[in-house]
Parts: C-alpha cells; sequence; structure tokens
C-alpha cells in the first residue's frame, strides 16, 4: 500500500510554507551575490534612532533600552538584539552612555555580548560599561517600578522599547514622558500598542519591528530577508483577492478546502 | 445543600477562598501596602514589592518540584528505571555553566536547542491557523438575514459591514508592504484608509484595556470594604 | 566548535519538529513526543535560574554594603524560607496554602489594580487628539468603553451598538491585518534562525 | 500633585456604586451567550477541560468566570477536568473550584479532576494531544495517580473522541498555544475566558470560528451570571465598572479642553 508523503491534507499548507522559506532564502541569496534589492520604504520610528541617539548626546544623559518582557525565543526579541547591536554602535560612537535593562536572565546574557561586540566593532571597546547592562527584577511589576526609579535617577534623553510589552507598556511610556524622553516603542502585542502610540514620539507598528534591524543596519543579507517576507505577503494579498472572488461567485469551493484540512 | 444554594454560596463570597480572619487582615495589609506607592514610593511598597519577588519566585520552584521533578525522579527514575531519560535533564542543568569560567559555552547548547525548537514550534503549528484566518477573509458581499421575519432575503447591513471588513483588512496588510513605495494616489489612499482602520481597532483596544484595569481595581476595592471591613453587603 | 555545535543543534532541532508535523513518516515515528518530553525535562532542570540570579544579586548587593540591605535580607529569608516550606509540606500544605493565599495572591492582585490609576493619569495627560488619526481613535476608545458597560445600555442602544460594530467589524479587521502580518514576521524569523542569520543567542 | 486628585476621584467612582448599587442591568452579548449555549448543548457526561491559565493577578476577571462555567458544567451533569499552564491558576481552582463541586454533591476523580501544573508552555500541550498520562507524569495536582481516578480511564489524550469543549481562562499567550497546538489539530473547540485587555487581540479568531465565545473579562462572567439567572460578585461590579469608564472619559475630554485653552506650551513639543 502506497503511503502519502504529507500528513494527511498538510500538503498545501508544507508547500506554502516552504515556498515562503523559499522567497526569504532567494532574496537573501540575491543579496550574498550583490545584486540590487527593492529599497524599504521610510519606516519613521527608525529614521529617528539616530536623531534621538544625538539629542541625548547633545543633552549628556543617557539612552536607555529595553525589551519587555520578552523571551529568548520570542521572535520580538531578535528584533531587539538586532535593534540593540545598532543603537549600541551609534552610542559608542557619540559616546553616549546605554542604559539596558532587563527582567530575563537568558536574554540579559545576550544582551551584553551584543553591547560588547558592537562598543568592540567601533573601536571603543573601552566604552563598555558593565554595570549598565543590569538586572532588575524577574517580576513584570517589580521591574516596571525599578524601571521608574531608575528613569528619575538616571534621566535617559531617549527611550528605546522594541519587542514583548504586557501591562508595563504604559508605565515605561509614563516613566519616559515624566523625564522628557524622546520615546521610540514598538511590539507585536496589539493590546499594547495604544498605549505606545499615544504615549510616544515614534511607534512602530506589529511587523514593523522586524524590518528594524535591516532597516538600520542596510546589511544585505537581512534586507533580503525582509524583502523575502514582502514578497510573501503580497502572495498572501493576492491569495485574499482571488479567494475573495472565487468565494462569491462559487461559494466553499476546492480553494476554500485548500487552505486547511 | 441544593444546588442552587451552592449557587448562592458562589454568589455571595467575594474573595475567591475561604479565607481565615487573620488570612484577610494579612492580605488587607498587603492590599494598603501596594496601594501606598499610588501616593509615592516608600518603605513599605518596598518592603511589600521584595516579599512579593521573593514568594512568586519561591512558589514557582515548589510547583515546578511538585509536579515535575518529584514523580520524575521518584516514578520515572526511580520506579521504572528510565535512567536514559538523565541525559536531557542533564542538558538542561547546562544552562547553569554560564558562570563557570571557561565553561560558560556550554549555556548555549540547551539556550540553542529551546530557540531552534521554539522556531521549529513557529514553523509546524503556527501555518494552520494562520491559513484559517486568511479563509476567512474572503468574505461574501451578498449577505442575507441570518433569522428573524426577513430571514433569507437580501441584508444591506451585513453587506456593507462585509465590504468594509474586506477594505479594512486589506489597506491594513498594504499599509504594512515595506518595499512598495507610497506614490500615486491609489497607494497613498489605501495605506491612509489602513492607518485609519489600524487606529479605529486600537482605539477600541485601548477602551477594553481601560475596562480590563478598572475591574481589577473594582476587585481589590470590593475586598477592602466588603470583605475586610465588612462595609458592603 | 564552541559556536558550530549549538549551531547545529538549533538547526536539527527545527528539523525534527518540522519533519514530525507535516510528513507521514515523522507522524508515524512520533519523534516529537519523545522530544517534548526531553525537551520538558530541559526546563525542569532549569528552575534554579531566577533563585540563583536573586541570590547572587542580593548577596552581591549586600556584600557592597548597600543600604538596601534589609531589603535584600527580606527577600532572600523569604524566597529560601518559602522554598523550604514548601519542599517540606508541598504546594497543598496548610502553612504554604496559609501564605500564598493571604500575601502572594492580594499582592499580585493589587500590583495589576496599580494600573487603573495610572491609566486615569494617562487618560488626562496623554491623550490628545492631535489629528485626524488620533482622534479617530480617541472616539473609539469612548464608544467602546461607554458601550461595554450598563451606563452606555441605559443611555442609549446606540452605544452598545457601536461597540459591537467597532469589535466586530474595524477592530477585527485592523487586528487581522496586524495578525496575518506579525504571523509571517514571525515565520520569517523562524526561518532566519534555522538558516543561520539570526544567531545572537549563540553569542551567550 | 494633579495626579493624585485624579486617583482621589477614581477611588470615589467605585466605591460610591458599590455601597449604593443602582443595579443598572447587564445584557448578554453574543460573544457570551455562545459560550452559554455551547454548554447547554452538551449531553450529559461530556468531558469539558477548562484550562486556568492565569495567575493570581487576573483573579478578579477570570475566576468569577470560571466559577460560573463550573458551576454551569456540573449542575449540567458534564465531567471537568483542570489544568493549567500557569502554577497559579491550578492552586486557585483548588481552592476556589473544588468547594463548588463539593457543594455540589460532587465527587473528585468521577466528576471532576485537577490535572495540575507542568512547565513547558506550549510544548505540554502538544504532549497532551499525543499521550496525556505521560505528559503529566501520572499524576494530579496532589500527586495522585491518574491510574486511582475514574474519571481519567476516558483521558488518555487530548482529542475530539474524548474532549466535547475547552474552555481557556487566559490572560495572555495561552489561547495561542491551545489554538495552534491542541484545536486546530484536533478539532476540539475552543472557548475563551479572556481579560479585557486581550479580548481584542482574540476577536479575529473568534469571527473565523477558531474561538467559539469569548467571555469578555468581568463584564462576560455578569453577562455569564446573568444568564445562568444568578446575579454574583461579577454583577455587583457592574455599576462601578460604569461609573469608573464615565469617569475616564471625562477625564480625557477634560485634558484635552484644557489643552486647548492654552495649556499648550506646557506641554512638551511633540513632533
Amino acid at each position: 500500500m502506497e503511503r502519502a508523503i504529507f500528513v494527511n491534507g498538510l500538503a498545501a499548507q508544507f508547500i506554502l510554507v516552504a515556498l515562503f522559506g523559499l522567497a526569504v532564502w532567494a532574496m537573501i541569496g540575491r543579496a550574498r551575490g550583490g545584486r540590487r534589492l527593492p529599497r524599504i520604504r521610510k519606516i519613521p520610528g527608525l529614521e529617528a534612532v539616530e536623531e534621538a541617539v544625538g539629542r541625548a548626546t547633545e543633552m549628556g544623559r543617557p539612552v536607555h533600552m529595553t525589551y519587555g518582557l520578552g523571551d529568548i525565543d520570542d521572535a520580538p526579541t531578535f528584533a531587539f538584539w538586532g535593534m540593540l547591536g545598532h543603537v549600541a554602535q551609534l552610542c559608542a560612537r557619540y559616546e553616549t552612555r546605554l542604559i539596558q535593562t532587563n527582567n530575563n536572565y537568558l536574554v540579559m546574557a545576550i544582551n551584553e555580548e551584543v553591547i560588547r561586540q558592537a562598543y568592540a566593532e567601533t573601536g571603543r571597546p573601552d566604552r563598555y560599561e558593565a554595570d549598565d547592562v543590569r538586572f532588575l527584577s524577574p517580576w513584570q511589576f517589580g521591574y516596571a517600578s525599578a524601571v521608574l526609579g531608575l528613569f528619575q535617577r538616571e534621566r535617559p534623553a531617549a527611550n528605546i522599547m522594541i519587542g514583548t510589552f504586557m501591562a508595563e507598556s504604559l508605565i515605561f511610556a509614563e516613566a519616559g514622558h515624566a523625564v522628557g524622553a524622546v520615546q521610540i516603542a514598538g511590539t507585536a502585542n496589539t493590546s499594547q500598542l495604544p498605549f505606545f502610540m499615544a504615549a510616544c514620539d515614534f511607534c512602530l507598528l506589529g511587523e514593523e519591528i522586524y524590518a528594524a534591524s535591516a532597516y538600520l543596519s542596510r546589511d544585505p543579507v537581512l534586507t533580503g530577508s525582509v524583502v523575502g517576507q514582502d514578497f510573501a505577503k503580497m502572495v498572501i494579498f493576492a491569495l485574499i483577492i482571488v479567494g475573495t472572488v472565487v468565494e462569491n461567485l462559487w461559494p466553499h469551493n476546492w480553494f476554500w478546502d485548500l487552505l486547511s484540512r | 445543600m441544593t444546588p442552587s444554594d451552592a449557587l448562592e454560596v458562589l454568589s455571595n463570597h467575594l474573595v475567591p477562598m475561604a479565607m481565615t480572619r487573620a488570612q484577610i487582615w494579612v492580605a488587607a495589609m498587603a492590599t494598603l501596602a501596594i496601594f501606598s506607592y499610588v501616593w509615592r514610593e516608600n518603605p513599605v511598597f518596598r518592603l511589600a514589592e521584595y516579599v512579593f519577588v521573593a514568594l512568586a519566585t519561591a512558589n514557582g520552584v515548589v510547583m515546578v518540584y511538585d509536579s515535575y521533578l518529584k514523580p520524575f525522579f521518584v516514578l520515572d527514575v526511580g520506579q521504572q528505571g528510565r535512567y536514559a531519560l538523565l541525559i536531557p535533564f542533564a542538558v538542561g542543568l547546562l544552562i547553569y555553566a554560564r558562570s563557570i569560567r571557561g565553561l560558560g559555552w556550554l549555556s548555549r547548547l540547551p539556550m540553542s536547542l529551546w530557540v531552534g525548537y521554539g522556531a521549529g514550534y513557529v514553523l509546524a503549528w503556527s501555518p494552520q491557523p494562520l491559513f484559517v484566518q486568511l479563509r476567512d477573509t474572503f468574505v461574501r458581499f451578498y449577505q442575507t438575514y441570518p433569522d428573524g421575519p426577513l430571514a433569507g432575503r437580501f441584508w444591506p447591513g451585513g453587506t456593507v459591514n462585509s465590504v468594509l471588513f474586506f477594505v479594512g483588512v486589506i489597506t491594513t496588510l498594504m499599509y504594512f508592504f515595506f518595499t512598495v513605495e507610497r506614490r500615486g494616489p491609489a497607494m497613498r489612499w489605501s495605506s491612509a484608509v489602513g492607518r485609519w482602520t489600524i487606529m479605529l481597532a486600537l482605539g477600541a483596544a485601548f477602551g477594553t484595556a481601560v475596562q480590563g484595569r478598572m475591574s481589577l481595581l473594582i476587585g481589590r476595592i470590593q475586598f477592602l470594604l466588603g470583605t475586610w471591613l465588612g462595609w458592603l453587603r | 566548535m564552541t559556536r558550530e555545535i549549538p549551531a547545529t543543534i538549533t538547526v536539527l532541532a527545527v528539523l525534527v519538529v518540522v519533519f514530525s508535523r507535516y510528513f507521514s513518516v515523522g507522524t508515524a515515528l512520533d519523534l516529537t513526543r519523545v522530544t517534548d518530553h526531553w525537551l520538558m525535562l530541559t526546563y525542569a532542570a532549569s528552575v534554579l535560574v531566577g533563585v540563583l540570579n536573586l541570590t547572587r544579586l542580593h548577596l552581591d548587593r549586600l556584600r557592597r554594603g548597600k543600604d538596601t540591605w534589609f531589603y535584600d535580607l527580606v527577600l532572600l529569608g523569604v524566597m529560601y524560607g518559602y522554598i523550604a516550606l514548601g519542599l517540606v509540606e508541598t504546594n497543598a500544605g496548610t502553612t504554604f496554602r496559609w501564605v500564598y493565599n493571604a500575601v502572594l495572591v492580594p499582592l499580585d492582585s493589587t500590583m495589576y489594580s496599580l494600573l487603573a490609576f495610572y491609566i486615569a493619569s494617562a487618560s488626562f495627560r496623554a491623550f490628545r487628539v492631535r489629528s485626524f488619526e488620533a482622534a479617530l481613535m480617541m472616539v473609539a476608545a469612548a464608544l467602546v468603553m461607554l458601550g461595554s458597560v450598563p451606563l452606555g445600555d441605559a443611555l442609549s442602544p446606540f452605544f452598545p451598538a457601536a461597540r459591537a460594530w467597532l469589535m466586530r467589524v474595524a477592530q477585527t479587521a485592523g487586528f487581522r491585518g496586524i495578525q496575518i502580518g506579525a504571523g509571517l514576521g514571525g515565520l520569517a524569523t523562524a526561518f532566519r534562525i534555522f538558516l543561520g542569520i539570526e544567531r545572537a543567542h549563540l553569542r551567550a | 500633585m494633579k495626579n493624585r486628585w485624579i486617583y482621589v476621584l477614581l477611588v470615589v467612582a467605585i466605591i460610591v456604586p458599590l455601597a449604593r448599587p443602582i443595579g443598572l442591568p447587564v445584557n448578554p452579548t453574543r460573544e457570551t451567550e455562545d459560550l452559554f449555549e455551547l454548554i447547554e448543548g452538551l449531553p450529559a457526561g461530556s468531558l469539558v477541560y477548562l484550562a486556568m491559565d492565569f495567575d493570581a493577578g487576573a483573579i478578579p476577571e477570570l475566576l468569577p468566570q470560571a466559577e460560573a462555567v463550573f458551576a454551569h458544567a456540573l449542575l449540567r451533569d458534564l465531567k471537568v477536568v483542570i489544568h493549567g499552564l500557569s502554577d497559579q491558576g491550578v492552586l486557585i481552582a483548588r481552592d476556589s473550584l473544588h468547594p463548588i463541586a463539593w457543594s455540589l454533591g460532587k465527587e473528585y476523580g468521577v466528576d471532576f479532576v485537577n490535572l495540575g501544573f507542568k512547565p513547558g508552555g506550549g510544548i505540554v500541550l502538544r504532549g497532551m494531544t499525543a499521550d496525556l498520562w505521560q505528559t503529566m507524569g501520572g499524576v494530579d495536582i496532589d500527586g495522585t495517580r491518574l491510574s486511582k481516578l475514574p474519571m481519567m480511564e476516558r483521558l488518555k489524550r487530548l482529542d475530539r473522541k474524548s474532549v466535547a469543549l475547552i474552555v481557556d481562562f487566559n490572560s495572555g499567550g495561552s489561547a495561542a498555544a491551545y489554538r495552534n497546538y491542541v484545536t486546530e489539530p484536533t478539532g476540539i473547540p475552543l472557548a475563551l475566558g479572556s481579560c479585557a485587555v486581550n479580548f481584542n487581540v482574540q476577536m479575529p479568531f473568534y469571527r473565523s470560528g477558531q474561538y467559539k465565545a469569548i467571555l469578555n473579562g468581568l463584564r462576560g462572567a455578569a453577562e455569564y451570571e446573568r444568564l445562568l439567572n444568578r446575579p454574583g460578585k461579577a454583577t455587583s461590579a457592574m455599576d462601578a465598572q460604569s461609573t469608573s469608564h464615565a469617569l475616564i472619559i471625562v477625564l480625557i475630554i477634560f485634558g484635552n479642553v484644557l489643552h486647548l485653552l492654552g495649556g499648550r506650551r506646557l506641554g512638551r513639543e511633540k513632533r
């Protein structure tokens, strides 16, 4: 008896996912080969990063960065690391202090290395200050109140928040506002976006955070993966349009069945 | 006790657990200690905060031990002799190697395992719900009344909502295209409509967020005034 | 060696999970049933990370003679005391439950409820109608707030209806769009981890 | 300083209606009715799985929901199994749901079981769809062997055959975990008891039928109490909910008016 290769009903799904992966991979390959890629459109929140660090430098006050409550295997935490490397390089170049606070021990271990490496790449390994990567509390509210206190003492001039945020988002945004920091925030947690939207100067909506590291670093490989992702998004967009047209003409057809088992 | 009596009990206790008087007093003090923060940061709040962190962390350890580690060592390893399972356990223990000079890299083993497994889970299990979401966006524009006297007839309201919903989803998606420049009226308008949809959605989210926070505060005030002081019926 | 082995583990882990999900052979072999169990054991083994980290942090503070010594002592004492209590009488023990319900539960609930105050002051201060978009957000927020309480029902049937419309049409559409995008972003990140482009976790 | 006046106002806005209730009626919404009807429609003896995936902080919103649904299920002679991805949720269940069952004359192990908590999140759920007993380490929350609990005989794994409905009382990501790892692959219907904050995140999945019903925070619990015809603690909080929402709206309007009337130069320049 012949056995199917795929689990019943998952073939279409696997193929679509694999095609998505191929698109990302192909665009990365294109980038590695030095070929031209479409440009990423302007994202105001990201344009403001350099300006915010510059402002902190002028005022002689530090920059603060956090990823909220992210864990090491959360996608937004990877977005944060991409951004952290970039901001750390800027801070090293401008000789501005970067304070990075943590509530997750594992993420913190990685942050230390990302920052250390960024300082080394800028030729200023001596500027790395171990005490500025701080573990505040493993618990959400303990962390938030510690950040409140820290803001009062250190008075950062820029506050960059990218990652997984829950209820503490508003507290951070309020703390930043109280000391007059320029605030750039971004999260994929839609329930927290309204607070960032209202209380911060710039807000990255949802998946804009995933484009951040590519956008800021202009690294071709990362840009390639964002382009690949965009390509997949257009395919999905087309799929929705076609699917809707077909659905209106022939309700609940094979096309409908294709997308689930 | 009849079922309806039981429901009476259910509806009358304002605290989840039947607490003793002493417990209620301690709980009230803890509540007030945290509320004092609203006025200003103070030593009592600080004490409560540290106690909280300590208790929450300790509780996590005890729960994992009782519900996982103890049965694992006693039943799986001890009684059934599944010693091979000690290998993954040991891999998990490598996370503590980070503070050992020279062996710190060993902690990367469990970390890379967690990250890889997490990524695998995303690739394996998240597409299906996503596809159902996609499929549900294939809206039918011709809507009929689902029930009532007009059931089966053309329903203008439903049709308008379907169109608005569809336009909302696709313009929101278009807003997130990173490689398409927003030039020309079509692109500009659609990304503007996308942004308006997002703003309405975020406004609604703000509304429910307020709802949730207020519920929590009401719960604490009910506890203080009702359970502790007995001022509420 | 110190990077290659972890990098290989990451790739293998991705492959095992994906293979066992999509392919008939993979399902038949039921690898994830075994590996899931292993993974849970590794998580369980890491249970003390938080405790050790807190211990180090606060011992360090004590050693440096910080003025927080009293709080540091309380934290360490309470944490180890409560662990010991739990190990002696299990989580079902009378004293353990007593402390849990009388201290831990109210502390946690009250901490969360503090956010109500923050939301109130932020409403007064931060939510400014600066533009057409901000106005849309504020109006939607106000309608949902009124529509989701009995007061709104009592004032006019318009409010619950407006709330229902906002929730089921505008809000569902907006969040559907964001979530499809974010889902793709998550998938792309997973691919990047698989392809070894995202490797921050290998630096630690 | 200004903030403290706002805080005082907020507390007053909550205390007054608690002390002097007006008792405005709560009208059930579609999202809540769906859950009530789902449970009403299950044949007696069906197994309902309640996931207590929240911490103590969410008790005011989610416990009234869980109590009402749990009581409803037992009154309808359904079997209930309780589980939690949060270490606290299962303890809360033991302290507050078990007594409800006993007062209804139900027996542990026969009518309801509390499986307890295991670390690992989504992986635990995946494991339970393959082999629940092994994933649970063979024991319930108190370390009792599952083989000694008669009800567990019919629940070797989470699948459509054994479980009629999953209700996930969650304050965060666990709904997505149930959806991705359990209910989408197995086809078990999934309903949510949600914190109000997350209600909107979950709405797109309600529209697509991936969540059959959603209880919206304390309001959802009040609606459920209304459907059960037993106004309880959630209902009694609804007046205060009304006044506090009204206060927030007034604060937003007042803040904007002050801003327009010349507070502008006090505000920080925004770009």
